[in-house]
C-alpha cells in the first residue's frame, strides 16, 4: 500500500542531499500491464519460444513471456525482449491473442522517470560467484558438477525435477554426492576472493539434510576448510547433520576427474588421519560464494557511496547501515556477505537510521489499505470454501491432494473446493478472493502449511473480500503432515483428510468478530544499558519517543567498555564514550543505573514496569520494551584457568596488554585456545567472536614483535565475511594454527616452571608441546541467568542456551511473539558490535512501527462471556493470569452477577474457559464448542 | 379438550409428587384442566383391572405421562416401557429419573453387596436369604429414565420447583416446549461473589458461615468463597423458582449439594467441581468422598463401583477385547 | 489387521505446535496416528475435552504445554497440571488405563522432543491396545453410554 | 407386555391352595410407596391367605456407607418425599451422636418447631387427600372419583381449604428454613440458622390460623365420618397387638421429636427404653416374598408371627399407637379430645380404623405445640449450632414420625464417615400388622368367591388406615 514496486528499473543519477534527494531512473518496458495481468499463464502456455529459465539455473526451459518463479512479487508476466519473435521480428503476437486481460503490451517501451525522495536504502544484493573455465573444479567441462544454486533448484519441489533427486545430465538417481566448500571464496588464486562467504557451509549442510530427507541412504560428504557454522543454532544443525551420517572432510580438493564414461567423478583426497584417499561420486556440488555483480559498481558510483577492495559497500562497524554519503544506506550482502538473518536485521537498521531523519513528515504522503465492507453473513446458510495448497511439491509429492480435495467435497456444508500450486502466491489470493465473492462462501479453510506464519496473510484476503477475517481455519497439511510423513503417502493423505476434516467442523463453528484496538503510549523501556542498549535508546529517542533506560551496573556501556579495536580496526572506547555523552544529554532519555526491573505487567501499547533501585522503587509505563540485557564472557573451570597468573581470558589479555603488564610485554610465546565453553556439549553453541578477537590479539602481538611464537589452537576458524583478511594476515605474519579435535582438546601443563600446552599434532601424528608464557582462553560468550526471571514478567521465551529466543529466526530477528517487545544485541545470540549496532537499529525500526501509531488493533483471540450461558458463579475470575475478569452486578431485584472481560488485558489464554463448567465464557476462534467439534472430527473417521 | 395424564413413580420417594401438591392453588386449577388416568398416590386405578386378575399391566393411553424417579427394577422398567408407549409425551420429573438422583449411589455398590448387607450383615435384623419371591429382581444398578427409554422433557430437581411443574403442565397444555432454567444455581443466588482466589482450601461442613438472622442474604458472602463446598456452580438453577428470592438451600445459609444434577443435560458434576476447584488452586485433601459430588447425578454410568475400574488391564491380560 | 491407535493431542500455539512445525521444517518423521488440535495455551484445555477425546475413541490423549515457568500465559500450564489430576481421576472412574492420557511439557524450539512424545505415545498406545472405547474394538452399546455419559 | 416379565411377577398361587385364584391388587394406591396386596382364595373362593409385598428396595442403608455423616441428614431424607423432615431430624441426631456434638436450645427447637410443623402438614395431607375419599365419597363409589379430584368436585369449598390450608402450612416452613420437601436447614450440632423476631412473630400469626384449622378439621370430622363409623367400619382390619410410641421422659406424656420408646403389649403392660437401646426390644424378620423387613418385639421372647388369629412380637406404630402409649397430651385441647378419645374406646385401644381418629387428636396436638414453640421468644437466640467434630462413634436418632417411630442409627469412623448404618422408618414397624389387617379385612370381606371392586378397596383401606 505504501509500498510501490518499480520493477525493471535501474538508477541512473542521484542528486541532492538527504531529505531531498532527486532520483532519475530507468524503467525497461515489461511489455505486460501489471494492472490487467491476472497471471493466469495462457500467454506461456501458448508461446512458441522456449528459452533456458536462468531461474532454475537453466535446468529447465520457460518461454519468452513468463514470470520468474511461483511466488514472484508481483506476480505478473514479463516478455523477454531477446526471445520474444514479435518484439524481434513482428511475427508472432499470440499471447496478445490469449490474454483474457488484454495486458500484452508490444508497444511497451523503455521510460525515464525521476522522483524525489528524502532517504536512500540500497540492498541490491549479490551474485554467486560462477566457477566456470576454473578447471579444478570442471564446471561447464563435467556435466556432474554443479553449483549449490543448481542443486537448491533441484532439490526444489517447484524447481526443473519437482524436487527429484537425479543427475540432469542423464536422469541418473543419485547416491553419493560430495560438497567443496570454498568456491570463490577464501581464495585469492582462483577467485581474487579473500574473503568468506559466511554462508555456505550452513547451506551445503542444508542442502546435504535435505538431500538425504529425498533419499535415505544418501552418501552425502562435504569437503571444507573449517565448518563455519557461527549463527544461531546453527551448530546444533551441523551436530545434527554428523549424526545423521555426513562426512566433513577437512581438506581442499584440487582436481576432479571423469570416472570414465560413466558421468560420475572421482578425485583424491586425504583423511583426518593422513591417509590418501580415491573416491568416486554420482554428483560433485560446488558450495559457491557471494559476490557483488561489476554493474553494482556503476550503482554506487551513481549513489556516490564507496566500495572496498572486495567490491562491497564500505561502511564503519559504528554505523553499519550509513554510507559515506547522507541519506544514503545499504543493507544485507551489498555491504558485505551475511546470511538472511543479518540482512533482515539491517534491513530493518536501514529502514530506521532512513526513518530517523525523516521523522519530522511521517504519515505526510502514507496511504491506508480499504477493505471493502464487510458482509453480513449472520442470516446466511453456512458455504465453507476449502482451498487445498500444493506448495508446489512439498505437498503434493507425498499427499495426494486430489484425493483430499474429492474428499473435502463430501464434506457437510462445503459449497466450494479448489487447489493451487502455491496457495499463498498473489495469484492464488486474488483468485481466492474472487472465489469467495463468486461463490458466495462465508467460510474458507485453507489446507496448507502453518497459520503460526500464514494465517494473516489469508485473513487478509478473507477481509478484501469482504469477509470478517475470522471466519477462517487453516490445516496444516504441509509441517504437520507432507514433511513428517513423508514415506507414507497413504497414512499421510489419510491424515490430511481428517485435518481438514477437523478444520471444516471448527470453521463452521466461527463466528465475525470485530477488532479489539488499544492506545499506544509512546514511551519506549529499554532493558540494559551497554552499547546495544544505548544505540537503541538513541534511536528511539532521535525519533522523538521518550525512553527509560535501566541498567543494572553503575555506568553506561557494558562489555564494549572491555574492547579496544574492532576487526576494522576503529576505536571501542571513544565510540563508547561518544555514545555514553549523547545518552546523558537527550532531554528524551531517562537513565536509571544501578537498576533492575522487578516486575512487569501489560500489553503492547501499554506495560507498567517496576524499576527497582536501592532508593526504592518506581514504576513506568511505557508502549515497547527493547531487550539488550546483553551477556558475558564464561569464567572458565578447565586449561588451568585460575591456577596460574599466565592463563587468561580473553579480555584479561586484553587488559592486562592495555596496561603493558610485564606477563604481556615480557611474553616470548603465547597460545591461543579456542573454543572454551563453546561448541561443547551443554552449551552447543559457538560465541562467534573468539576466533577474530584471538586472531586480532595474535596478529597484534606479533606485529609488536614479530619474534615471538605464537600459537592458535582451534576447531575451527570462524572468520567469516570479510575478517577472513586478519586470518590470512595471521598466517602471513607468522602465527601457527593448529587444529584440535573435541575428543582430543589441548592440554595446559601446569607443574613445570615455564607452562606448557600439548596438542595433538596432525601433521606429525603426535603429541606436540608447545611452552607458553601466557596461555590465553577464548572463552563462551553467555548469556545472563537474571534474564530468564525478566523473560518470565514480560512472556518471553528463552531458548535451551539461555538466550532471548526471537519470533522467527530469519524473518523476524528483533521480535517476539510478544508483541510490543524487542530484542538486540548479545542477549539474541554473541555477536560483534556492528551486529550488536545493526540489530539495536533494527529493534528501533521496529518498535517505532507500534510506538507511531496512537491506537493498535489487537489479536480478536480473546475471551468473550455468553450472557446466555454465563451467571456470575466467579469460578473464573481468580483464574485469570492478566486479573482481566471482573464481576458485574446487574440491575434488578435478585442480584444477578455477571463475568466481565478486560479486552485489552485479555491475552486470550483460555484458562477461564477451561474452568467454566458452563460454557459461560469462552475464547474467540477457540470456543469450547469449536475445540469440541474438532475432537469430534477428528476421531470420527 | 381436556389433556390426560398418568403418572407413575418408580425408584423415587414420592417428593417430586409432593412439590407437586405445593402448586397450590395451581394443582386445583390444575385438576380443572387435566384428567388424571393413573396416579398410584392419588387415585385408585390399577394395573390388573378390574378385579386384579387379569394377567399383564393396562395402561391407558395418555397425552401426558409424568414419571418420577430411576429405573432399579425389572418392574420399573416394566411400568417406563408400557407408558412410553402409551403416552404421547414422557416427562421425566425430579432428578432420580432424569439423572438417577440420590437412589444411584447404589451404584457404587453391587447388589450382592447390598442384599449381604440389608439381609444379612445388619444389627437386629434376623439373617436371612434375599427375598425372591415374587419380588421384581433389581437390575444391576440405577438407571435414569432416558437409559432405558426415550424422554421428551427433562424436569430435573430434587424435587422440582413447583412453578416449574407448574410451567412445564402448562407449557405442554398449550403445545408449547416447556422453558425452563438453564443457568447453574448461581444464577439466582444473591450473595456476594468476588472470586475464588483467597479460598486456600476447602473445609468440611461442621460448622454455619457467618449470618445475621435479619440481614438480607445480598449481604452474605458466597459460600464458596467462605471455603464451603457449594455445588451451585456447578448445578442447574431451579429450586429458586420462578420468582424466588434465591436457591432454596441458600436461604438455609446451607450450601448446594447439587439437586438439580449438571448445568448442562450431560454435564458431569464431579469433574466440573474437582476442575473448578484445581483451576483455582484450592486444596481439597479435606473433603473426604469426593465421588459425592455426583450423589445426585450418579446414573449414566457416571457413578461406578470401584472394582470395575480395571477394564483396560483386564484387557491386557486377557489379551483381546473384553466382550462384557 | 495391525491395530492403528488414534491419537489427540492438545497443542499450546506457542510451543508444542510450533515445535511440531519446526520438526516439519526440519523434516523429523514421526508415526501418523496423532492428530493436533490447537489451543492457545494447554491452560485452555477444559478437562471434559479429554473426556470427550476418550469418548469419541482417542486410545492415547497428549496435553502438550510449555516448560513450567515458560507459559506465555505466566502460568497456565501449571494450571493445566492441576487440572489433570481431575483428569487422571476421570479416567481412573472410566475403567480406561491411566497411560493412555499424557500431559507433556516441550518448547517451541524443541521439536525432538515433540517427535519423541508422539512416538513414544503411539508405541505405549499400541502396546495397551485399543481403547475399550474405540469405535467397532468389542465394545457393548451399554459401556460406550457410559462412557458418553460418564463425560459430557 | 413383553419380554414376560409381567407375568413372572404375577403371582403364583401358593401350593396346597387348589383353585389357585389369585387376586392382585396394585399398586396399593393412596398410600406412599410400592407395594402390592395379594389374596389368594381356596377352591371354595375364601380367603386361604395374604400377603402384602413391598416390591421395591433402594438400599439407603448400603449406600450411606462411606459417605461423610454431616452430609448423610441431607440425603436419607430423600428415604421419603412426604415425610422428609422427620428422617433429616433424625438423621442430625444420629449424626450428632457420632460426632458427641451438643446442641444449643434455641437450635432443639427450631428442630422440634419444624419437624412439628411437617406432622401438621403430613396429616393434613393423608387425612384429606389420600384418606378422605373413602369416607367423604364412600368407599363403594366408582374408583375414578375416589379421589382428590373427587373431592374438588363434590365438596369445592372444602377442597380449596385443604389445599390452601397445606400449602400455606408447606410455606411457612419453606420460608424459614429454605426448603420443605428435602429439608437442609438442620445441621449436625444444631440448626442452619436463627430465627429473627420478626420471623417468629409472622410464624406465629401463621401457626394461630393453622390450630384454627385444626380444629375445624376434627369438629368436621367427627360430625361427617367418625360419628358415622358403624361396627363394620370399627372391625375393619382390626388386629390385637402391642403398640411402639415416645414418650416424654419425665411425664410419660405424647412426644414426638424427644422422649423415651415405650413398647406396650396388647394388654397394657410396657417397657420403657431409649432410642439408643432399641436393639434390645427390637428385632427385624425377614420374608421371602417382601423387600421390606419385619420388625418385631424380640424382648417378649415370643418370636416372630403374623396370624391375625394368635400374633406373636407383633406391634404397631405411629398415631394410634402414639396416643396408647401415652398418659397424657400435654396440651389442652389435644389432651381434652383424648380423654374422649379414650373414654370411648379404652387404652389401649386396637381397631384399625381409629387411626384416623387418632390423627386428627395427633394434628391439634401439633398444631398446639408449634403455637407453644413460637410463643417462647428464646427461639430466636442467635446460637442455634455448635461446631461438630467428625471422628469415630455411634448414635441413634429417633423421633416420631407421622407413620411411627423412626430409627437412625449410625457408626462412623476416625474421619467421621459411615461405616455402618440401619434405619428403621415408620411404615416399617407396621409391615406385619398391615399384612394382618389385610388378611383379618380380605377374610371378612371375600367370601364363596365374591369380590367386588369397592371390596377391594375396603381391604386396602385396612391398609391406608396405617398411612404407610
Amino acid at each position: 500500500m505504501n509500498i510501490e514496486l518499480m520493477t525493471l528499473t535501474e538508477v541512473e543519477r542521484v542528486e541532492g542531499e538527504l531529505g531531498q534527494f532527486t532520483v532519475d531512473l530507468r524503467q525497461y518496458p515489461r511489455f505486460v500491464d501489471m494492472d490487467r495481468c491476472i497471471a493466469c499463464g495462457e500467454c506461456a502456455e501458448r508461446c512458441p519460444v522456449e528459452v533456458r529459465d536462468e531461474f532454475n539455473e537453466k535446468l529447465n526451459i520457460r518461454k519468452a513471456i513468463y514470470v520468474k518463479y511461483p511466488q514472484a512479487v508481483p506476480l505478473k508476466y514479463q516478455i523477454d525482449p531477446v526471445h520474444c519473435l514479435e518484439i524481434t521480428k513482428g511475427a508472432c503476437g499470440e499471447c496478445e491473442r490469449v490474454c483474457p486481460a488484454g495486458a500484452v503490451r508490444f508497444n511497451d517501451s523503455e521510460k525515464l522517470v525521476s522522483i524525489e525522495v528524502g532517504s536512500i536504502i540500497l540492498a541490491p544484493g549479490y551474485r554467486t560467484f560462477n566457477p566456470k573455465g576454473i578447471s579444478t573444479w570442471g564446471y561447464g567441462i563435467f556435466p556432474n558438477v554443479i553449483t549449490a544454486m543448481e542443486l537448491e533448484r533441484l532439490l526444489a519441489a517447484s524447481g526443473p525435477t519437482a524436487g527429484q533427486l537425479i543427475r540432469p545430465s542423464d536422469g541418473k538417481p543419485i547416491r553419493k554426492i560430495a560438497f567443496l566448500q570454498c568456491v570463490g571464496s577464501r581464495d585469492y588464486n582462483k577467485s581474487s576472493h579473500g574473503y568468506c562467504s559466511s554462508v555456505c557451509c550452513m547451506y551445503a549442510i542444508k542442502e546435504a539434510m535435505i538431500a538425504m530427507d529425498h533419499v535415505h541412504d544418501l552418501n552425502a560428504s562435504i569437503f571444507h576448510m573449517d565448518v563455519r557454522t557461527h549463527g544461531k543454532d546453527f551448530e546444533r544443525f551441523y551436530d545434527r547433520a554428523v549424526q545423521r551420517g555426513i562426512k566433513f572432510h577437512r581438506c581442499r580438493v584440487h582436481s576432479l576427474e571423469p570416472a570414465g564414461d560413466s558421468g560420475d567423478l572421482f578425485f583424491r583426497y586425504i583423511t583426518d588421519d593422513g591417509k590418501q584417499v580415491k573416491d568416486e561420486f554420482d554428483l560433485v556440488v560446488l558450495s559457491v560464494g557471494i559476490e557483488t555483480p561489476p554493474e553494482l559498481s556503476k550503482l554506487a558510483r551513481c549513489a556516490g557511496i564507496e566500495m572496498n577492495a572486495d567490491g562491497f559497500a564500505a561502511t564503519s562497524s559504528f554505523s553499519p547501515v550509513n554510507t559515506v554519503r547522507p541519506g544514503v544506506y545499504v543493507c544485507g550482502t551489498f555491504s558485505g556477505p551475511k546470511d538472511i538473518p543479518l540482512a533482515v536485521v539491517e534491513a530493518s537498521a536501514a529502514a530506521s537510521v532512513a526513518a530517523a531523519r525523516l521523522s519530522d513528515v511521517r504519515y505526510s504522503l502514507s496511504r491506508q489499505k480499504l477493505f471493502p465492507p464487510e458482509r453480513d453473513v449472520s442470516g446466511e446458510k453456512l458455504r465453507i470454501g476449502v482451498f487445498i495448497c500444493h506448495c508446489g511439491s512439498n505437498i503434493a509429492d507425498v499427499i495426494d491432494v486430489e484425493e483430499v480435495c474429492a474428499y473435502a467435497a463430501t464434506l457437510p456444508h462445503v459449497a466450494y473446493v479448489e487447489t493451487s500450486l502455491f496457495a499463498c502466491s498473489q495469484d492464488s489470493q486474488d483468485l481466492m478472493r474472487q472465489r469467495i465473492q463468486e461463490k458466495g462462501l462465508n467460510r474458507v479453510v485453507v489446507a496448507a502449511c502453518t497459520p503460526r506464519s500464514h494465517e494473516a496473510l489469508y485473513r487478509e484476503t478473507l477481509k478484501a473480500s469482504g469477509l470478517n477475517e475470522c471466519l477462517f481455519e487453516m490445516a496444516n497439511i504441509r509441517n504437520h503432515g507432507a514433511w513428517v510423513h513423508s514415506n507414507e503417502p497413504r497414512a499421510a493423505t489419510a491424515k490430511a483428510k481428517d485435518m481438514v476434516r477437523m478444520a471444516v467442523a471448527k470453521v463452521g463453528l466461527l463466528e465475525p468478530l470485530s477488532p479489539v484496538s488499544v492506545r499506544i503510549n509512546p514511551q519506549a523501556l529499554v532493558v540494559g544499558g551497554g552499547l546495544t542498549g544505548m544505540v537503541a535508546a538513541l534511536g528511539l529517542a532521535d525519533q522523538g519517543f521518550p525512553v527509560y533506560l535501566v541498567e543494572k551496573a553503575s555506568q553506561l556501556g557494558g562489555n564494549a567498555r572491555h574492547l579496544v579495536r574492532t576487526w576494522k580496526n576503529e576505536d571501542i572506547p571513544s565510540y563508547v564514550e561518544s555514545l555514553v555523552a549523547r545518552v546523558k544529554e537527550h532531554d528524551l532519555i531517562t537513565v536509571h543505573l544501578k537498576a533492575t526491573i522487578s516486575s512487569a505487567e501489560g500489553f503492547v501499547g501499554s506495560f507498567r514496569s517496576s524499576i527497582q533501585k536501592s532508593t526504592g522503587t518506581m514504576t513506568v509505563d511505557h508502549g515497547v520494551v527493547v531487550f539488550a540485557t546483553g551477556g558475558h564472557a564464561l569464567k572458565p573451570d578447565e586449561y588451568g584457568y585460575g591456577l596460574s597468573q599466565n592463563i587468561l581470558t580473553a579480555l584479561e589479555f586484553d587488559k592486562l596488554h592495555a596496561l603493558r603488564d610485564d606477563r604481556v610485554r615480557n611474553g616470548r610465546s603465547f597460545v591461543f585456545i579456542q573454543c572454551v565453553g563453546s561448541r561443547i556439549p551443554g552449551r552447543t553453541y559457538c560465541s562467534r567472536v573468539c576466533c577474530t578477537h584471538s586472531i586480532q590479539s595474535a596478529i597484534m602481538l606479533k606485529e609488536e614483535d614479530p619474534s615471538r611464537d605464537v600459537y592458535i589452537l582451534y576447531r575451527d576458524i570462524r572468520t567469516y565475511g570479510q575478517r577472513e583478511e586478519l586470518y590470512k594476515k595471521a598466517r602471513e605474519s607468522g602465527v601457527v594454527f593448529i587444529h584440535y579435535d573435541l575428543h582430543q582438546k589441548p592440554n595446559v601443563m601446569l607443574n613445570e616452571d615455564r607452562l606448557g600446552v600439548v596438542v595433538w599434532d596432525h601433521v606429525l601424528h603426535e603429541p606436540f608441546k608447545i611452552p607458553a608464557d601466557v596461555v590465553v582462553l577464548a572463552t563462551a560468550v553467555v548469556p545472563h541467568q537474571e534474564v530468564r526471571e525478566l523473560a518470565r514478567y514480560y512472556k518471553l521465551p528463552v531458548d535451551s542456551d539461555g538466550f532471548l529466543q526471537e519470533a522467527h529466526t530469519k524473518l523476524r530477528p528483533v521480535d517476539f511473539s510478544t508483541d510490543g517487545v524487542f530484542l538486540a544485541g548479545v542477549a539474541h545470540y554473541p555477536k560483534p558490535i556492528e551486529e550488536c549496532i545493526a540489530q539495536a537499529q533494527a529493534a528501533v525500526s521496529r518498535a517505532v512501527t507500534v510506538l507511531s501509531q496512537r491506537w493498535i488493533g489487537l489479536d480478536s483471540v480473546k475471551a468473550r462471556v455468553d450472557h446466555t450461558r454465563c451467571d456470575g458463579c466467579a469460578l473464573c475470575v481468580d483464574v485469570c493470569p492478566y486479573q482481566a475478569i471482573g464481576i458485574e452486578v446487574m440491575e434488578g431485584d435478585r442480584r444477578k452477577q455477571q463475568i466481565a472481560v478486560n479486552a485489552a488485558k485479555c491475552k486470550g489464554c483460555g484458562t477461564c474457559q477451561a474452568t467454566c463448567p458452563k460454557e459461560g465464557i469462552n475464547v474467540a476462534g477457540f470456543t469450547y464448542r469449536q475445540l469440541s467439534a474438532q475432537i469430534e472430527a477428528a476421531l470420527r473417521g | 379438550m381436556r389433556l390426560t395424564v398418568a403418572a407413575e413413580w418408580l425408584n423415587s420417594c414420592a417428593g417430586c409428587e409432593m412439590s407437586l401438591l405445593n402448586m397450590g392453588e395451581d394443582f386445583i386449577a390444575c385438576l380443572r384442566i387435566l384428567s388424571f388416568v393413573h396416579m398410584p398416590m392419588l387415585i385408585d386405578h390399577k394395573y390388573f383391572e378390574p378385579m386384579g386378575e387379569k394377567i399383564g399391566f393396562e395402561f391407558p393411553e395418555a397425552d401426558l405421562g409424568i414419571i418420577s424417579g430411576g429405573i432399579r427394577n425389572e418392574e420399573h422398567l416394566a411400568i417406563a416401557e408400557e407408558m412410553r408407549r402409551k403416552c404421547r409425551v414422557i416427562v421425566a420429573i425430579g432428578t432420580c429419573a432424569t439423572h438417577g438422583g440420590i437412589p444411584a449411589l447404589i451404584n457404587m455398590f453391587s447388589n450382592d453387596e447390598l442384599f449381604r448387607r440389608y439381609y444379612r450383615t445388619t444389627v437386629a435384623t434376623d439373617a436371612a436369604d434375599t427375598p425372591a419371591v415374587v419380588v421384581p429382581p433389581l437390575l444391576d444398578r440405577t438407571y435414569a429414565l432416558d437409559e432405558k427409554i426415550r424422554v421428551d422433557v427433562h424436569l430435573p430437581g430434587c424435587p422440582p420447583h413447583p412453578d416449574h411443574i407448574s410451567a412445564v403442565l402448562t407449557a405442554l397444555m398449550n403445545g408449547e416446549q416447556p422453558r425452563l432454567p438453564t443457568k447453574s444455581v448461581c444464577d439466582t443466588c444473591p450473595a456476594r461473589r468476588e472470586g475464588k482466589g483467597a479460598v486456600q482450601k476447602m473445609r468440611r461442613y461442621t460448622r454455619n458461615p457467618r449470618h445475621q438472622a435479619d440481614k438480607p442474604l445480598t449481604e452474605m458472602k458466597c459460600l464458596l468463597e467462605n471455603g464451603l463446598l457449594c455445588m451451585g456452580p456447578v448445578t442447574r438453577a431451579g429450586c429458586a423458582g420462578e420468582k424466588g428470592e434465591a436457591p432454596q438451600c441458600i436461604r438455609a445459609r446451607v450450601p448446594c449439594r447439587g439437586c438439580y444434577g449438571p448445568v448442562q443435560k450431560n454435564g458431569n458434576q464431579l469433574l466440573d467441581m474437582l476442575n473448578a476447584l484445581a483451576s483455582n488452586g484450592i486444596d481439597i485433601r479435606n473433603l473426604p468422598d469426593r465421588q459425592a459430588f455426583l450423589r445426585f447425578s450418579g446414573a449414566h454410568g457416571r457413578l461406578n463401583r470401584p472394582g470395575w475400574k480395571t477394564r483396560d488391564r483386564q484387557q491386557e491380560e486377557t489379551a483381546g477385547p473384553e466382550s462384557r | 489387521m495391525t491395530f492403528e491407535p488414534k491419537i489427540l493431542a492438545f497443542t499450546c500455539n506457542w510451543c508444542a505446535y510450533a515445535a511440531a512445525d519446526l520438526a516439519g521444517t526440519a523434516r523429523m518423521q514421526y508415526p501418523t496416528n496423532i492428530r493436533v488440535v490447537r489451543v492457545m495455551c494447554s491452560g485452555m484445555v477444559h478437562p471434559n475435552l479429554v473426556m470427550e477425546a476418550f469418548q469419541h475413541g482417542a486410545d492415547g490423549v497428549l496435553v502438550m504445554g510449555c516448560h513450567p515457568g515458560e507459559c506465555h500465559y505466566q502460568d497456565g500450564n501449571v494450571k493445566a497440571r492441576a487440572r489433570m489430576i481431575v483428569v487422571d481421576q476421570m479416567i481412573e472412574s472410566l475403567g480406561l488405563a491411566p497411560e493412555r492420557f499424557r500431559l507433556f511439557w516441550c518448547s517451541s524450539a524443541e521439536a525432538d522432543r515433540f517427535v519423541s512424545a508422539v512416538s513414544e505415545m503411539t508405541d505405549r498406545v499400541r502396546r495397551l491396545g485399543p481403547s475399550p472405547y474405540h469405535q467397532g474394538v468389542g465394545l457393548s452399546g451399554e459401556t460406550k453410554e457410559d462412557l458418553e455419559c460418564a463425560s459430557r | 407386555m413383553n419380554g414376560g416379565r409381567p407375568d413372572a411377577e404375577k403371582e403364583k398361587p401358593l401350593p396346597g391352595n387348589g383353585s389357585g385364584r389369585v387376586i392382585t391388587i396394585q399398586p396399593v394406591t393412596r398410600i406412599e410407596g410400592h407395594a402390592r396386596i395379594a389374596i389368594h382364595l381356596d377352591e371354595d373362593g375364601n380367603v386361604s391367605d395374604t400377603r402384602v409385598h413391598v416390591m421395591s428396595m433402594r438400599g439407603f442403608e448400603k449406600f450411606i456407607e462411606g459417605r461423610a455423616a454431616e452430609e448423610v441428614p441431607r440425603i436419607v431424607s430423600r428415604i421419603c418425599g412426604i415425610c422428609p423432615w422427620q428422617h433429616h431430624v433424625a438423621s442430625n441426631k444420629a449424626v450428632d451422636g457420632c460426632f458427641g456434638a451438643t446442641v444449643p436450645q434455641a437450635g432443639l427447637k427450631l428442630r422440634e418447631l419444624m419437624q412439628t410443623m411437617a406432622h401438621i402438614n403430613d396429616k393434613i395431607l393423608h387425612f384429606f387427600f389420600l384418606a378422605a375419599p373413602d369416607f367423604v365419597l364412600g368407599s363403594n363409589v366408582d374408583y375414578s372419583v375416589r379421589n382428590i379430584m373427587g373431592i374438588v368436585q363434590h365438596s369445592p369449598e372444602l377442597a380449596g381449604k385443604v389445599v390452601q390450608m397445606r400449602h400455606r402450612g408447606q410455606m411457612m416452613i419453606e420460608k424459614f428454613s429454605g426448603k420443605v420437601i428435602h429439608p437442609v436447614a438442620v445441621v449436625p450440632g444444631g440448626f442452619s440458622r436463627s430465627m429473627s423476631e420478626a420471623e417468629r412473630v409472622e410464624m406465629l400469626d401463621g401457626s394461630r390460623e393453622q390450630l384454627e384449622f385444626a380444629r375445624y378439621a376434627m369438629k368436621l370430622a367427627k360430625d361427617r365420618i367418625f360419628s358415622k363409623y358403624d361396627s363394620d367400619t370399627l372391625s375393619l382390619g382390626e388386629i390385637r397387638t402391642g403398640f411402639l410410641g415416645m414418650v416424654g421422659i419425665d411425664d410419660g406424656a405424647l412426644a414426638l421429636h424427644d422422649g423415651v420408646l415405650r413398647l406396650m403389649q396388647a394388654d397394657g403392660s410396657f417397657h420403657e427404653f431409649s432410642g439408643r437401646e432399641y436393639t434390645d426390644f427390637i428385632g427385624e424378620h425377614v420374608e421371602s416374598w417382601s423387600y421390606g423387613k419385619f420388625p418385631y418385639a424380640h424382648a417378649w421372647g415370643e418370636g416372630f408371627s403374623m396370624d391375625p388369629d394368635s400374633p406373636r412380637g407383633i406391634y404397631r406404630c405411629n398415631c394410634l399407637a402414639r396416643l396408647n402409649v401415652a398418659d397424657r397430651i400435654n396440651t389442652p385441647l389435644a389432651q381434652a379430645e383424648l380423654e374422649e378419645f379414650r373414654s370411648r374406646f379404652g387404652r389401649p385401644v386396637q381397631s384399625t380404623m381409629l387411626y384416623h381418629w387418632a390423627r386428627l387428636i395427633e394434628l391439634l396436638y401439633a398444631c398446639e405445640r408449634v403455637v407453644q414453640l413460637l410463643e417462647d421468644t428464646s427461639i430466636t437466640d442467635p446460637r442455634v449450632r455448635d461446631e461438630v467434630w467428625p471422628r469415630a462413634g455411634r448414635g441413634v436418632g429417633c423421633v416420631e414420625a407421622p407413620r411411627g417411630t423412626l430409627l437412625h442409627d449410625y457408626s462412623t469412623d476416625e474421619n467421621g464417615c459411615i461405616t455402618r448404618a440401619n434405619i428403621i422408618v415408620g411404615t416399617t414397624h407396621n409391615l406385619a400388622p398391615i399384612n394382618m389387617s389385610v388378611k383379618q379385612a380380605a377374610r371378612s370381606l371375600i367370601r364363596n368367591g365374591h369380590v367386588e371392586e369397592s371390596l377391594l378397596n375396603r381391604v386396602e383401606m385396612a391398609v391406608r388406615a396405617y398411612d404407610p
